[in-house]
């Protein structure tokens, strides 16, 4: 019984045949379901009238792990609302998370594994720029809703072609433009140094600096950037002292934004004004470096810091406290992630109970025409609206500046779609 | 055979991985006698010495005045008085001869015992002395020799395992060597179990011989029988009888 | 000039750091032959314990001293219970052992302390020496300073007792090591024993620049990886010399080599590294291996 | 999937003990090795009519994995050379087919074989400085060209778009064959791969593979001998980092998506360890590890959502104490004894 390649192909041939024949493999959308009445041809996979599933996807592997504390925020907001509130609509949450390592390729098979196999009824959260890219145009073919994605990348909202996907937090071009505003009006002339992280996030908030500051007396006198994989800003700190420049943009992530403000503090022989982007303008950042030494240092905000102790009476924020404690009880209510996490879950909340038909369509165009609606965890003023021509739900930021233990809020809120006009590409 | 046997080895086989190179070997030295195992190559005569030395795997028994040895590792029979001068002479290349020297007692305590006994291998081999701070990787073939020797002698064996002493020398610094090892023996009462290729010159310092062939001791006698044997003198002794 | 200078002071600062990681590879290398991975993700957790020692009220000194026993326990256990079943294995699979290591030791870091940074305390006071222009931050020199001392104690050790002469024997000729009766395991269990002790040293010393958190010593350990080539992966001396040049080397280039900037100055200790190689296979301090036919 | 299990399990399950041994010595090695390729074949070509699509996406990724590693098996389990920045040549090929596909709307099958060679003569020009290193310090140099290919990439903006990546449409699916975009991307990787392996295949079997063979097993005496050490080892280098090229080319018609922190460090730590947890120099090792490369990771978050990296360390580090030459190994030593339990029968 000696094999040939040719006998080899042939069997093969034969095997194919019999199974292609026998054997279809089932259809993509098993277990697809659409609904009935009004809402009729509608999606309604992952929804019951007494449950919805959903699906997130971060790092929760890999250096990019910290920002695994997220969905645990958004748990303890959904496993709240479902003891206490008979859930959204009456409807118990899943919210089932996959882990990614930051790799878009992972991100890719998990997406699908959440859709295809999960069934999930959207995904509420990918994070970052390079995973939510690799994955929204597998997400707006099977015309998944892709919601509230957790990165702060311009193109969510200005691109046309992916009705599906939506951002939430304010895109980096619009906290540079807050930045380059708030020193258009206090040093006209500034010259500036920046540090930024050299990947889509640092870019982004860079060069949307760039173009805002542009045909103003303000002027970039140095950039620097670094790679997450370097051990130290302190090089880069060192050449942007020697610019003698009078602001010092601070466009990190945390362990990195640490290292630049230490880095500030420790040189004598230059004082800049330092903002610090919002990314790294946590408690827990400045906190290691010592609140001595960040004093008066400038960043913007949109959703409340746990840390803050303004907020100590704040109703949402005791909630929070209250419920962290009870539903997530080895986690630290502090962590801003957790705190991020629970205000976008509770967004997901606001803008589930505006959909007009409990389907994946009733979902896309509820998050596309939210009004003014107002989240507890968001800065007072701090509100979500998209409309046909405006894909960014949260546009609007308030400057502050850290005074003893505490950043104290400072200014009216800016509304940068107000201020600048719509972003487009 | 030898009325007080010091080492004892009965049924020994012993081999690498899945090959088994020696075959029930059996054999005895006595108390203070020097030993030679002759044969062709390939016959495991290094591996005979290694089984000793616990270097490989063994099956079987080998005892050293009474105590066994058989399946210990090698640290532990070194720590018993066994010295194992290897093939290719073990040296620490890029340790200093002094270095080297004092490794040999490593399992000792004592530092005057030590150093009394740096002078005595001096003693031997004078020309180690003058090279102690020289790095041991610089030395020639026969210095080397000599050093393994010398650090073997350090750690004040019982049991002397010299392997292929001969290899790679002229034949004046051999039959030197061969000298030296002598003398020890008198001196020191110290056993020894010489392989050695060149047979005449064992023959001439060993009390008895054996002879391994594939694995197995083919003939076994006291150093003048086996020199007159007319098989070993036409296979290793280039001559008949 | 004095500009010039003091980038050279601060080069020569960031190099100490990447030359105490540098020490500790170099250290399992040589007894092992064994490039550890997880060496700088060890150095971490170190710090980490040394942390939970000083959050619970002990003072600096004394933490140090416990986590440095601790280290030195946890790599002599790790070898034992990691690295021995895999001792007659291939090269390569042992490597990836200490991979696998690596992933293991920084997830659960992160699992236990969180991702979050810490601050952790500096034992150096914060100012700085001034002389001519030129400043040098007692931190840096603190750096410089224990990282010479560990070397003097490595020189010691190693030239001067007993045990080092065992661990040299067994770095050298393991075989023949065990001829003369050297517990060559205990050895090994040994040189990793004291190579996590030298990485807690390492990672305490970065701490306080780099804050804590289970990514610390990835960076570090590409720049140490580096350092060791560079001077060669069987030479502590080597080592260190070869953590001083690519801090300096890296640092000045990142200053006055304008089109390499400072998002390719990770690529001038690559070009160091090839350029030494090519020259010197061995690296600058190593000794030429000849492999007979 | 019937038809297959029945091949392989017949002999062992048959009533007749005497004919099943006779029947089990007639199949020698070369045959089973042909029945063994002819199965996995039959399943590989079954699996997309059987899998949902996201199952078919994963077994086009172990694929995609599988061609690098066979590359990187070339290197390392063939002529004994560690790499660690084959994630490197990954990246280049990727890049080559995104940047192919973006800017010059080139057709995707043309993009294969100029990707692999560009990635091949780039092997061969960092071959060249690798034929003086060997094992630690080329593993190291290697290493650093992984490293500095990311900022790399980002410096060179208007060629690869920097950070942001380029973002391609796949390949689509030809009408007549009425087949969905996955299961024809599914095929086109499959057949991608069969091609990888017949190249591999005899790649070994010629003279370059005996020349790789002799300088792994000693490198001196392979040059007394007469190998021309620096050429062959420079070819063996160019040669692995055309696969991986090629994988990197197929990986962009699959993902879509190309940015330069999708071929960070661990990409390379990753696909060596692979290659070491498949098995070196075998003929599944690669298959294997690509398997190894694409589930463990979530199967470990399976096992603990916290903290699946502590999972998946263990993992590698418990399979490298039960295998320790690979899972290739392994599965030749279950074989082996299967065998032996039924010839004793």
């Amino acid at each position: 019984m000696r094999l040939s390649p040719i006998g080899c192909a042939a069997v093969t041939t034969t095997l194919l045949l019999a199974t292609a024949a026998c054997g279809g493999r089932e259809e993509a959308g098993t277990g697809a379901t659409t609904a009935a009445g009004q809402c009729s041809g509608q999606q309604t996979t992952g929804i019951t009238d007494t449950s919805i599933k959903l699906g997130g996807i971060y790092p929760l592997s890999g250096p990019a792990s910290a920002y695994g504390d997220i969905p645990k925020g958004i748990k303890a907001y959904f496993d709240y609302v479902n003891a206490e509130k008979g859930g959204i609509g009456g409807r118990k949450v899943e919210f089932v998370v996959r882990d990614d390592g930051y790799q878009p390729p992972k991100a890719v098979e998990e997406a699908r594994r959440l859709v295809e196999q999960e069934q999930v009824f959207a995904l509420f959260q990918t994070l970052g720029t390079p995973s939510t890219t690799a994955t929204w145009d597998y997400a707006n073919q099977r015309k998944v809703p892709q919601i509230f994605v957790a990165t702060g990348a311009s193109k969510w909202g200005t691109d046309t072609a992916h009705p599906w996907t939506i951002g939430w937090q304010p895109n980096y071009v619009s906290e540079a433009r807050v930045y380059a505003q708030y020193l258009k009006q206090e040093r006209p002339d500034a010259k500036v140094a920046v540090l930024y992280q050299n990947d889509d996030f640092g870019k982004d908030l860079f060069e949307g600096f760039k173009r805002a500051i542009d045909g103003s007396g303000i002027t970039v006198a140095a950039e620097q950037s670094y790679e997450v994989s370097d051990p130290s800003v302190d090089p880069q700190m060192r050449n942007l002292a020697e610019s003698g420049a009078d602001v010092f943009l601070n466009v990190t992530t945390p362990k990195f934004g640490s290292q630049a403000l230490a880095a500030d503090a420790r040189n004598r022989t230059w004082n800049p004004l330092h903002i610090v982007n919002n990314v790294s303008s946590s408690i827990t950042v400045l906190k290691p470096v010592g609140f001595e030494n960040v004093q008066g240092v400038v960043s913007a905000a949109y959703y409340k810091d746990p840390n803050d102790p303004q907020w100590k009476n704040d109703p949402e924020m005791m909630l929070y406290f209250e419920k962290m404690r009870q539903y997530a009880p080895g986690a630290n209510p502090a962590v801003p992630y957790f705190a991020f996490g629970w205000a976008v879950a509770a967004s997901f909340h606001k803008a589930m109970e505006a959909v007009k038909c409990p389907t994946r369509e009733g979902l896309r165009d509820a998050v596309r025409s939210l009004d003014n609606v107002q989240v507890g965890m968001l800065l007072p003023g701090v509100t979500m609206t998209t409309g046909a021509d405006d894909g960014f739900p949260i546009e609007s930021m308030q400057l502050m500046r850290f005074k003893g233990e505490r950043w104290e809020l400072f200014g009216e809120v800016i509304d940068t779609r107000k201020e600048f006009g719509p972003l487009t590409n | 055979m030898s009325t007080d046997s010091f080492l004892t080895i009965s049924d020994l086989s012993a081999g690498y991985g899945d090959a088994r190179v020696l075959h029930g070997v059996n054999l005895s030295v006595g108390r203070g006698e020097i030993c030679a195992i002759l044969g062709p190559n390939g016959a495991g005569k290094t591996t005979l010495l290694r089984a000793l030395s616990g270097a490989v795997w063994t099956r079987g028994s080998v005892r050293l005045d009474g105590a066994g040895l058989a399946r210990r590792s090698p640290d532990a029979i070194a720590r018993r008085g066994v010295a194992h001068v290897p093939e290719g002479r073990g040296t620490f290349m890029p340790l200093t001869v002094e270095e080297n020297l004092r490794l040999g007692a490593f399992t000792r305590r004592g530092r005057g015992e030590v150093e009394a006994d740096l002078d005595r291998i001096h003693g031997y081999f004078p020309v180690l002395k003058t090279r102690l701070r020289q790095v041991a990787g610089s030395l020639s073939g026969g210095e080397q020799q000599m050093l393994a020797i010398g650090r073997a002698l350090m750690s004040r064996p019982r049991l002397l395992l010299l392997d292929e002493p001969s290899l790679g020398l002229a034949p004046l610094v051999t039959r030197e060597l061969f000298r030296i090892v002598r003398t020890i023996n008198e001196q020191e009462r110290t056993t020894v179990v010489v392989v050695e290729q060149n047979a005449h010159l064992a023959l001439d310092i060993a009390q008895q011989a054996h002879v391994l062939e594939s694995g197995r001791i083919v003939l076994s006698g006291s150093a003048d029988e086996i020199r007159a044997d007319e098989q070993v003198a036409q296979s290793y002794l280039g001559y008949r009888v | 000039m004095a500009g010039f200078l003091q980038q050279l002071v601060e080069g020569l600062g960031a190099g100490a750091v990447y030359a105490s990681l540098a020490l500790a590879l170099v250290l399992i290398y040589q007894f092992t032959g064994i490039v550890n991975f997880a060496q700088g993700e060890m150095a971490m957790f170190s710090t980490y314990i040394a942390w939970q020692f000083t959050v619970a009220g002990l003072p600096f000194w004394l933490a140090l001293v416990l986590t440095l026993a601790v280290s030195f326990a946890g790599g002599m256990l790790i070898e034992r219970i990691v690295i021995r079943p895999v001792e007659g294995a291939p090269e390569l699979t042992v490597v990836i052992v200490t991979v696998g290591l690596f992933i293991f030791v920084n997830a659960a870091a992160g699992w236990i302390w969180t991702f979050l940074i810490k601050d952790f305390p500096n034992p150096f006071p914060g100012g700085a020496v001034e002389a001519g222009g030129l400043s040098v931050g007692y931190s840096t020199l603190g750096v410089l300073a224990v990282v010479a001392v560990v070397m003097g104690l490595l020189y010691l050790l190693f030239q001067h007792t007993k045990v080092g002469l065992g661990m040299r024997a067994v770095a050298a000729n393991p075989d023949s090591a065990r001829l003369v009766g050297i517990r060559v395991g205990w050895m090994l269990a040994l040189g990793w024993g004291l190579a996590a002790t030298v990485g807690a040293v390492s990672g305490i010393l970065v701490a306080p620049l780099l804050f804590l958190e289970p990514n610390m010593m990835g960076g570090v350990l590409i720049y140490a990886f580096a350092a060791a080539t560079l001077g060669g992966f069987d030479s502590p001396a080597g080592a260190v010399a070869g953590g001083l040049t690519v801090g300096v080397a890296e640092t000045l280039a990142g200053a006055y080599v304008g089109f390499i900037g400072s998002d390719l100055k990770v690529g001038v200790p690559l070009a160091i590294i090839l350029f030494v190689l090519l020259l010197r296979p061995q690296g600058l301090f190593g000794r030429a291996v000849v492999e007979r036919v | 999937m019937r038809g297959p299990a029945e091949v392989t399990d017949g002999p062992a399950r048959t009533d007749a003990p005497a004919r099943g041994r006779a029947l089990a010595r007639s199949i020698t090695p070369v045959r089973r090795r042909w029945i063994a390729v002819a199965v996995l074949l039959a399943v590989a070509c079954s699996l997309p009519f059987q899998l949902v699509p996201f199952r078919v996406f994963q077994f086009t990724m172990v694929m995609v994995y599988a061609v690098a590693l066979l590359g990187l098996n070339l290197l390392v389990g063939h002529a004994g050379q560690i790499s660690l920045g084959h994630g490197a040549f990954f990246a280049v090929g990727a890049y080559a087919a995104a940047i192919m596909l973006d800017r010059w709307d080139l057709p995707y099958p043309l993009t294969l074989p100029i990707a692999a060679a560009v990635a091949f003569v780039l092997g061969l020009a960092l071959g060249l400085p690798a034929v003086r290193l060997r094992g630690l310090y080329l593993a190291l140099v290697t290493l650093a060209i992984a490293i500095f290919l990311v900022p790399l990439l980002k410096r060179f903006e208007s060629v690869t778009g920097g950070s942001m990546g380029l973002t391609l449409a796949k390949p689509a699916p030809p009408a007549w064959t009425g087949l969905a975009e996955d299961q024809w991307l599914y095929f086109l990787t499959l057949a991608v791969t069969v091609l990888a392996f017949l190249l591999a295949h005899g790649l070994l079997r010629s003279r370059v593979g005996r020349a790789l063979h002799a300088v792994r097993d000693n490198e001196a005496a392979a040059e007394v001998m007469g190998v021309r050490l620096p050429f062959y080892k420079t070819l063996a280098f160019a040669w692995s980092a055309m696969f991986a090229g090629a994988a990197g080319c197929v990986y962009t018609w699959v993902i879509g998506f190309v940015s330069p922190d999708s071929f960070v460090v661990t990409l390379s730590i990753t696909l060596l360890a692979g290659i070491v947890v498949g098995g070196l120099g075998s003929f599944s090792g690669p298959l294997l590890g690509g398997l190894f490369v694409m589930f463990v990771p979530s199967i470990s978050q399976d096992i603990n959502d916290a903290a699946p990296g502590v999972i998946f360390g263990l993992l590698i580090i418990v399979v490298m104490y039960v295998a320790p030459t690979g899972l290739a190994g392994l599965a030749g030593r279950v074989a082996r004894s299967t065998e032996n339990i039924l010839r004793k029968e």
